[in-house]
This record gives C-alpha cells, structure tokens and sequence, in this order.
C-alpha cells in the first residue's frame, strides 16, 4: 500500500507537446471538484429562478451592468497575465514572468475593490438578503471573492517561487496559473447567470 | 498520449493566441452587457431567445477559457473530454431548468 | 485473509500481501475511525433525528409536537451519543497524530487539535443537551421548548469557526508537508469545507430556502461535500498508517 | 524530591519540577473543589429532577450566595484540575510499546470534557443571577446545569479506555504504569457509564440525584483522582531517577 507518487511534468520544454497536463494534477483534482461544487449552487440557483422568474428577473434589473462587465474585462484581463508569466517563466524569463504576475494580482485587487463597492451600494439601496435573489448573489459573489482571496495568495505563492532562483520549477507557475483561470472561469458563468439572462 | 507529429506545432501556446483568446472574450463581454436586464428602465421580459444567446456565449467565453489559457486542448484526453462533458451538462441543465 | 481477520485492526491496514502494517497502536485508532463515524452518522440519522435535520420554519406547536412524536428515539440517540462522543476525540487525535509526523511538526497539529476539541462543545454537545432537556419535560412552556429546539440546531449546523479553523491548518499543513504523509490534493478538499462552513453562515439568517439549516445549498451540498471528505480522510488515514515505518521514532 | 544540585539548570531537571508542580496541584485542587462541593446547597442532597418549577425557582432564592460560592469556585478551580492530567499525558509520551497517538487522543479528550464542565457552571450561575426570574426559565436553566454536569460522559469514557490502551500496550521491562491501573481505569469508566441516563430519568437510580448517576459517578471521579495522584507520584519519581535529576 505504497503512497501516490506523482509525476511532475518535466518542465524545460517550451513549446507544450499533447497530452501534457499543464501543471500539478493535485491541483486539476481541486479545480474539477470546485468546478461541480458550482455546478450545484449554479443548478439550484435556476430551480429557485424557475419558481419565480418575474421577481428574480425584477431583482436582476437592479443590478450594476457596468460594473459587473467591468470586473469581467478585469478579470479576463489578469487571466491573460497569469497565462503570460506561464510563457515567460518557460522561455526563463523570470523577471517578466514575476512582472505578469504582479499584473494579474493587481488585477485582482482591483476586482475586489469593485466588487466591494458593489455590494456597498447594492446594500444601501436596501437590496439585503431579504430577497432570493439577492441572498443567492451574496453568497455566490461571496464564495466566489473567497477564491480570488485565495488565488492572491496563490499567485504570492508563484512570485516566492519565482524570485527564488533555486526554484523556478515552471509546473509551481502552471499550477498557481491553472487555479487562477478557474477563479476567471466561474465568474464568466456567474456573469452570464446573474447578470445578463432573462 | 503520444501525439502525431504535426499537432504539437498547432497547439503550442505563443502570446499571440493568448492575445486573440483575450480579444474574443472581451469582445463577447462587451456585448453580453447590451443584452442585460439592467439596461432597462422599464420592465423587462423573459426571453428565451436571448437566453439561449447568453448560455451560447457563456459556453464559448469558458471554452476559450479552458482551452486556450487553462492549456487544456492540449491536454490529456480525460482532461479535454471531461471539461468539455462538464460544460454542456452545466449549461444544458441550466437551460432545461430554464425551459421548464 | 479470513473474512473475521479482516474487521479486526489487524486485518484493515496491512502491506499489499495482508500482513499488518504500520503500528499496531495506530492501526487500532485507525480501524476506530470509520467505525466510530458509521456509529455516529447511524445515530444522527435513525435515532437522534438532527439530520436530516427539522424544519426551521414550523411554529412553536410544531416544534413541541416534533419532541414528543420523536421523544423515544431522541432520548435513546442522544444518551447513546453521550457515552460515544469521546470517539471525537480520538478520531480527530489520530489526525493531530498523522499531522505531527508531516514535515510542518507539531505548530498546526496542535491547532488542528485545539480548533476540533473546542468544537465538540458548539458542534455537538449543545444541540444534545438542548434536545434531552426538551423531552426531559414535554409538559415545559411550548416557548421554551422552541427555544431549545432552535439552540439546539443552529449551534449544531452553524458552529462555524472551530472547524474552519482546523480544516485550515490541516490544508496548510498537508500542503507545506515534504514527508508525503497525506496527499496534496487532500489539503484542496479542506479548503472546500472552510467554504461550505462560509456559506453556512447564511443560517443564522434564514427561516427557509436554500441557505436556511436544512437548506438545499447551506445543508445538502455542505452533507455531500463533508461525505466526500470524510470518505478520503478514512482512506487517506488508512494508507498514511500502512505506510508509516513501526519502527519511525515519534517527535516530541 | 530533592533535585541534584549539579542538574538543577538542565531541562531534564525542569521537566521533572514542572511534572511535579502539576502533581501536587491535584490534591490542592482537589480539596478546593471538595470545600466547594461541600458548599453548594444543591448537593445536599443533590436537588431532584422531579421538583416543580416554583420549588425549583425558591432553592435558588434561599440559597444564592451559596450558590454563587459554590459553582463560582466549581468555575474558577474545575478547569484548574487540567495541568494534574497533563501530567498523564506526559507519562503516556513516555511509554514503551506505543507511538504517541493515545496521548494525543487523550489530550484531545481532556480538552474537550473540560470545555463541557465549563459550560455548567454557567448555567448554575445564570440561574442564581435572577431568582426572581419566571420560575420555568429557572427550572429550565436548572436542568441545562444538571444534565450538561452529569450526563456528558463520552469525553471521561474515552480517557479511561485510552488510558488502559496505553497501559496495556506499554511492553517495557519497566512499564511506567503498573498494569493493574489499565484495569482499575476501566473499571472507573464502566462505573461513570450509567449517568448518561441522568438526562432520561428524573427518578430512580439513574437520575441526576440517584445513586448511580450521582454518587457512584461523582466518587468514581474522586477516587480516580486520588489513586493517581499517587500511581503518578511514583511514575514522575522513578523518571527522575531515571533521568538523573535526584538521587536514586
């Protein structure tokens, strides 16, 4: 009953041949778990949508477009970063691949400084809990805010990894990279389910 | 795993794909925000049709999401097909529910 | 490997070819493990009708009316669980234990230790105690008797920061950890359930809905992910006590 | 104990003093809770479970100030018994046969059954805050106390039995413990085991006040106390022996 020992990707190799898992498959086991755990807020969130259309419909119009649109553009943005540092940290281009990171962190500062601000103001305007729609936007948004917490320390993680020049082990980047376009990932779903259908 | 020779160029990841993977989802994000309730003053109505749009944009943003910066087409094959089984069944479910 | 060897401590961790393994002390803790939760969750379930818990939104005479109809089996779990709850201890023990032999040494196996042992007192005992003393008088004032049912259960499904704090330490512990004792992939798990302890909060708030206590999102998903990680803990435990050399000198 | 001059600055010998400062706070302990239990109206004898809300409410406006004394000390003193099982928690590290993990799992268990007794006190106390109080709330806080006191008793259970574990697995040429203790520990455990009834019955032998539940329980306990103060007395002596710190 020996332990799992798992393979790390070799990790010189620039271009990325097929059938090569991008970074630690530990990490893949929490991203696809997370991605169903989701699934299922995502799921019940329509059978109680389903129950009652016009009143969450009504909820969905008091919502801020452009701040929401904005913070996916953000987001989306410091995907890109992070995918970035990956190429940088494979081409050994350290400095930039630190450069990139530290984009897509701030970033991701900026996304929850936005958010934030909406829920401020969402909360002042009197849209507490109280209604299902918003109690499902709290907590959605909410858990989804405790990943990007998470994924700023994540990529704090990679930049230590980075800066070490005795480390530099380029499946470290991948993986932090692979949590991070997760958080980007289920925020383009929860744009698209709670801001923008009808 | 093993790759025919010939592939391993097309799915190499260089910044220029990752810039035009940027472009398309930020495009679709722009124009997912003109279809959103909160553009109305009025009452809005549901839609099916729009919808349907928005799950068919959701489904390609995630898409290029997982395949272009998450590397996943070039990824194992459990890793490619699974995602992809994840999506549609999240997506078709939620339009079911919608439907029903 | 006979059928009765195998139920016994020394039949459930063994090397490959069947022969016990690891430490004969640790595998008996170890065997106790999925025991005790088998034991436990048979309980809660049949007998002590806190899960799938009651409805938060019935009125008080609903409530009065839930002790006296369950009124036997709540007494016959509850008591039964008093006399078993010390297997808490040494469940969460044997964890503490396994975390001490990880390279991060004793600092987050003595958190894991501190955060589940003050938990047992919010998380458990409270709702069984508030529940006994609910039958204990049926004939009570029906107001406390509601209150005792909503103490009961709101300090049973949202003590919240005992076990988000041990699941913390056990995910950072797992994850530092160079000795390979529990996988990594273990430690993401645990950070799924310091999420659904997040979103539990949303209990204090609601009567019904999916984020009330017996909500679809706050209850069921919370029961499914708890069983996921549960379910990996035992084999985890199992394999970490095979693996584990006899004669592996213990840190101080 | 008189420790070797030459090791006093050693960490064996501080190990040895700070062993023995938790062993003989046993006993001091021990008599303050025994003063407070003589002290506490409610014991003698114990109130019964049957008693009705109005009687229940006028026992803890005749008697507050004991009352208060009482479990204020109970409060104050109780968790103050913690550093004296420490001192099995170090002995169990010690023993042969065994890795640590019936220690950690015993240290785990005290934690927790600490936490519960703490839990009582309050309630005795809060009952005796306002007396004046609807006697149902009293009542009802008269029976939180009295079941959360006697009744939990997983927590003690499973120290006993992970102690006679540890006995029974410590295979040295000199174990620290003398076997019959494994023995004598589960026998304490099987004597605590009925009281948790104590929150079923309010008559009989296995109410809060009978004799199973109270005193058969609560002597256990005290017995328990008492007998190892004096197995750990001799295991910390030979360990400093053992260790060099005194003379042997």
């Amino acid at each position: 009953m020996g332990k799992v020992t798992v393979q790390q990707p070799d990790t010189e190799t620039v271009a990325v041949p097929d059938g090569r898992l991008p970074g630690d498959v530990h990490m893949w086991v929490m991203v696809l778990g997370d991605l169903i755990v989701f699934s299922s807020y995502f799921l019940i969130y329509l059978i109680y949508r389903s129950m009652d259309p016009e009143s969450f419909l009504r909820a969905q119009q008091h919502l801020d477009i452009n701040i929401g649109s904005i913070n996916t553009v953000v987001l989306l943005t410091s995907s890109l970063f992070v995918a970035r540092s990956v190429l940088s940290a494979r081409a050994g281009a350290h400095r930039q691949a630190i450069g990139f990171v530290y984009a897509a962190g701030g970033c991701g500062v900026l996304f929850m400084v936005l958010k934030g601000y909406e829920w401020a103001a969402k909360i002042s305007a009197g849209h507490t809990n109280s209604d299902m729609f918003f109690s499902f936007y709290y907590v959605i948004t909410g858990v989804h805010l405790v990943h990007v917490l998470i994924g700023l320390i994540v990529l704090g993680v990679v930049v230590r990894e980075l800066q070490n020049p005795g480390r530099r082990r380029t499946w470290m980047v991948e993986t932090g990279a692979t949590y991070w376009h997760m958080v980007d990932l289920l925020w383009v779903i929860i744009f698209g389910l709670l801001y923008v259908m009808r | 795993m093993a790759a025919t020779t010939g592939t391993t160029e097309k799915t190499e990841t260089t910044a220029r794909t990752l810039g035009w993977a940027w472009v398309v989802l930020v495009v679709i994000t722009v124009a997912s925000w003109r279809l959103a309730p909160a553009h109305f003053t009025d009452t809005v109505v549901a839609s099916t049709g729009v919808t349907a749009l928005v799950l068919v944009l959701t489904y390609i943003k995630a898409r290029v999401i997982l395949r272009y910066f998450m590397e996943v087409r070039s990824s194992p094959r459990w890793l490619r097909i699974g995602t992809e089984v994840w999506l549609i069944v999240l997506l078709g479910a939620v339009f079911g529910i919608y439907l029903a | 490997m006979s059928p009765v060897r195998a139920l016994t401590p020394d039949g459930y961790v063994t090397t490959a070819d069947g022969r016990p393994a690891g430490k004969p002390d640790v595998r008996i803790m170890t065997w106790f493990f999925p025991l005790w939760y088998g034991l436990f969750g048979i309980i809660i379930c049949l007998l002590a009708r806190v899960t799938p818990p009651p409805r938060p939104d019935v009125s008080t005479a609903d409530k009065v009316a839930f002790f006296s109809q369950n009124g036997l089996t709540i007494q016959l779990g509850f008591v039964v669980l008093l006399v078993l709850l010390g297997g808490a201890a040494m469940t969460n023990g044997l964890v503490a234990y396994q975390m001490k032999r990880m390279s991060t040494g004793s600092v987050l196996a003595y958190g894991y230790l501190a955060g589940m042992s003050v938990g047992a007192l919010p998380g458990f005992l409270l709702v069984g105690v508030c529940f006994l003393t609910a039958t204990l008088r049926p004939d009570r004032d029906p107001e406390l008797i509601g209150l005792l049912y909503d103490l009961g259960m709101l300090s049973y499904n949202a003590s919240l920061g005992c076990f988000t704090a041990a699941y913390l330490v056990l995910a950072i512990a797992v994850l530092y950890d160079r000795n390979n004792i529990f996988p990594k992939w273990f430690a993401y798990i645990s950070v799924w359930q310091i999420v659904t302890e997040v979103i539990a909060s949303q209990m204090v708030v609601f009567y019904s809905g999916p984020f009330a206590w017996n909500g679809s999102i706050s209850f069921w998903v919370a029961v499914v992910v708890f069983s996921v990680w549960l379910g990996a803990l035992i084999v985890i435990l199992r394999n970490a006590a095979a693996a584990e050399p006899a004669d592996e000198p213990d840190m101080d | 104990m008189q420790i070797l001059e030459r090791v006093q600055d050693l960490p064996n010998a501080g190990n040895i003093k700070a062993q023995w400062v938790c062993l003989w706070s046993g006993p001091a302990v021990g008599l303050v809770l025994l003063i407070a239990a003589a002290a506490f109206p409610g014991f003698w004898p114990p109130m019964s479970p049957t008693l009705p809300a109005e009687e229940v409410a006028r026992f803890y406006a005749e008697h507050t100030a004991w009352i208060r004394f009482g479990q204020v000390t109970f409060n104050l003193c109780g968790i103050l018994v913690v550093p004296f099982f420490m001192v099995i928690v170090v002995q169990m590290k010690r023993m042969r046969g065994q890795s640590h993990v019936f220690a950690y799992c015993y240290l785990t268990a005290v934690v927790s059954g600490a936490t519960f007794f703490a839990l009582s006190n309050v309630f005795f106390l809060v009952a005796a805050f306002r007396p004046d109080r609807s006697p149902d709330l009293i009542q009802l806080l008269n029976d939180l106390a009295w079941i959360v006191f006697i009744a939990p008793i997983g927590m003690l259970l499973s120290q006993f039995v992970l102690l006679a574990l540890a006995v029974r697995f410590d295979n040295g040429p000199d174990p620290v413990f003398p076997p019959w203790v494994g023995w004598y520990s589960l026998a304490t455990g099987v004597a605590i085991v009925p009281s948790a009834a104590a929150a079923v019955f309010q008559t009989g032998p296995l109410a809060w006040d009978g004799l199973l539940s109270f005193w058969v329980r609560n002597g256990a306990l005290a017995a328990f106390v008492v007998v190892m103060f004096f197995v750990l007395r001799r295991a910390v002596l030979r360990q400093a022996i053992a260790d060099g710190v005194v003379a042997g």
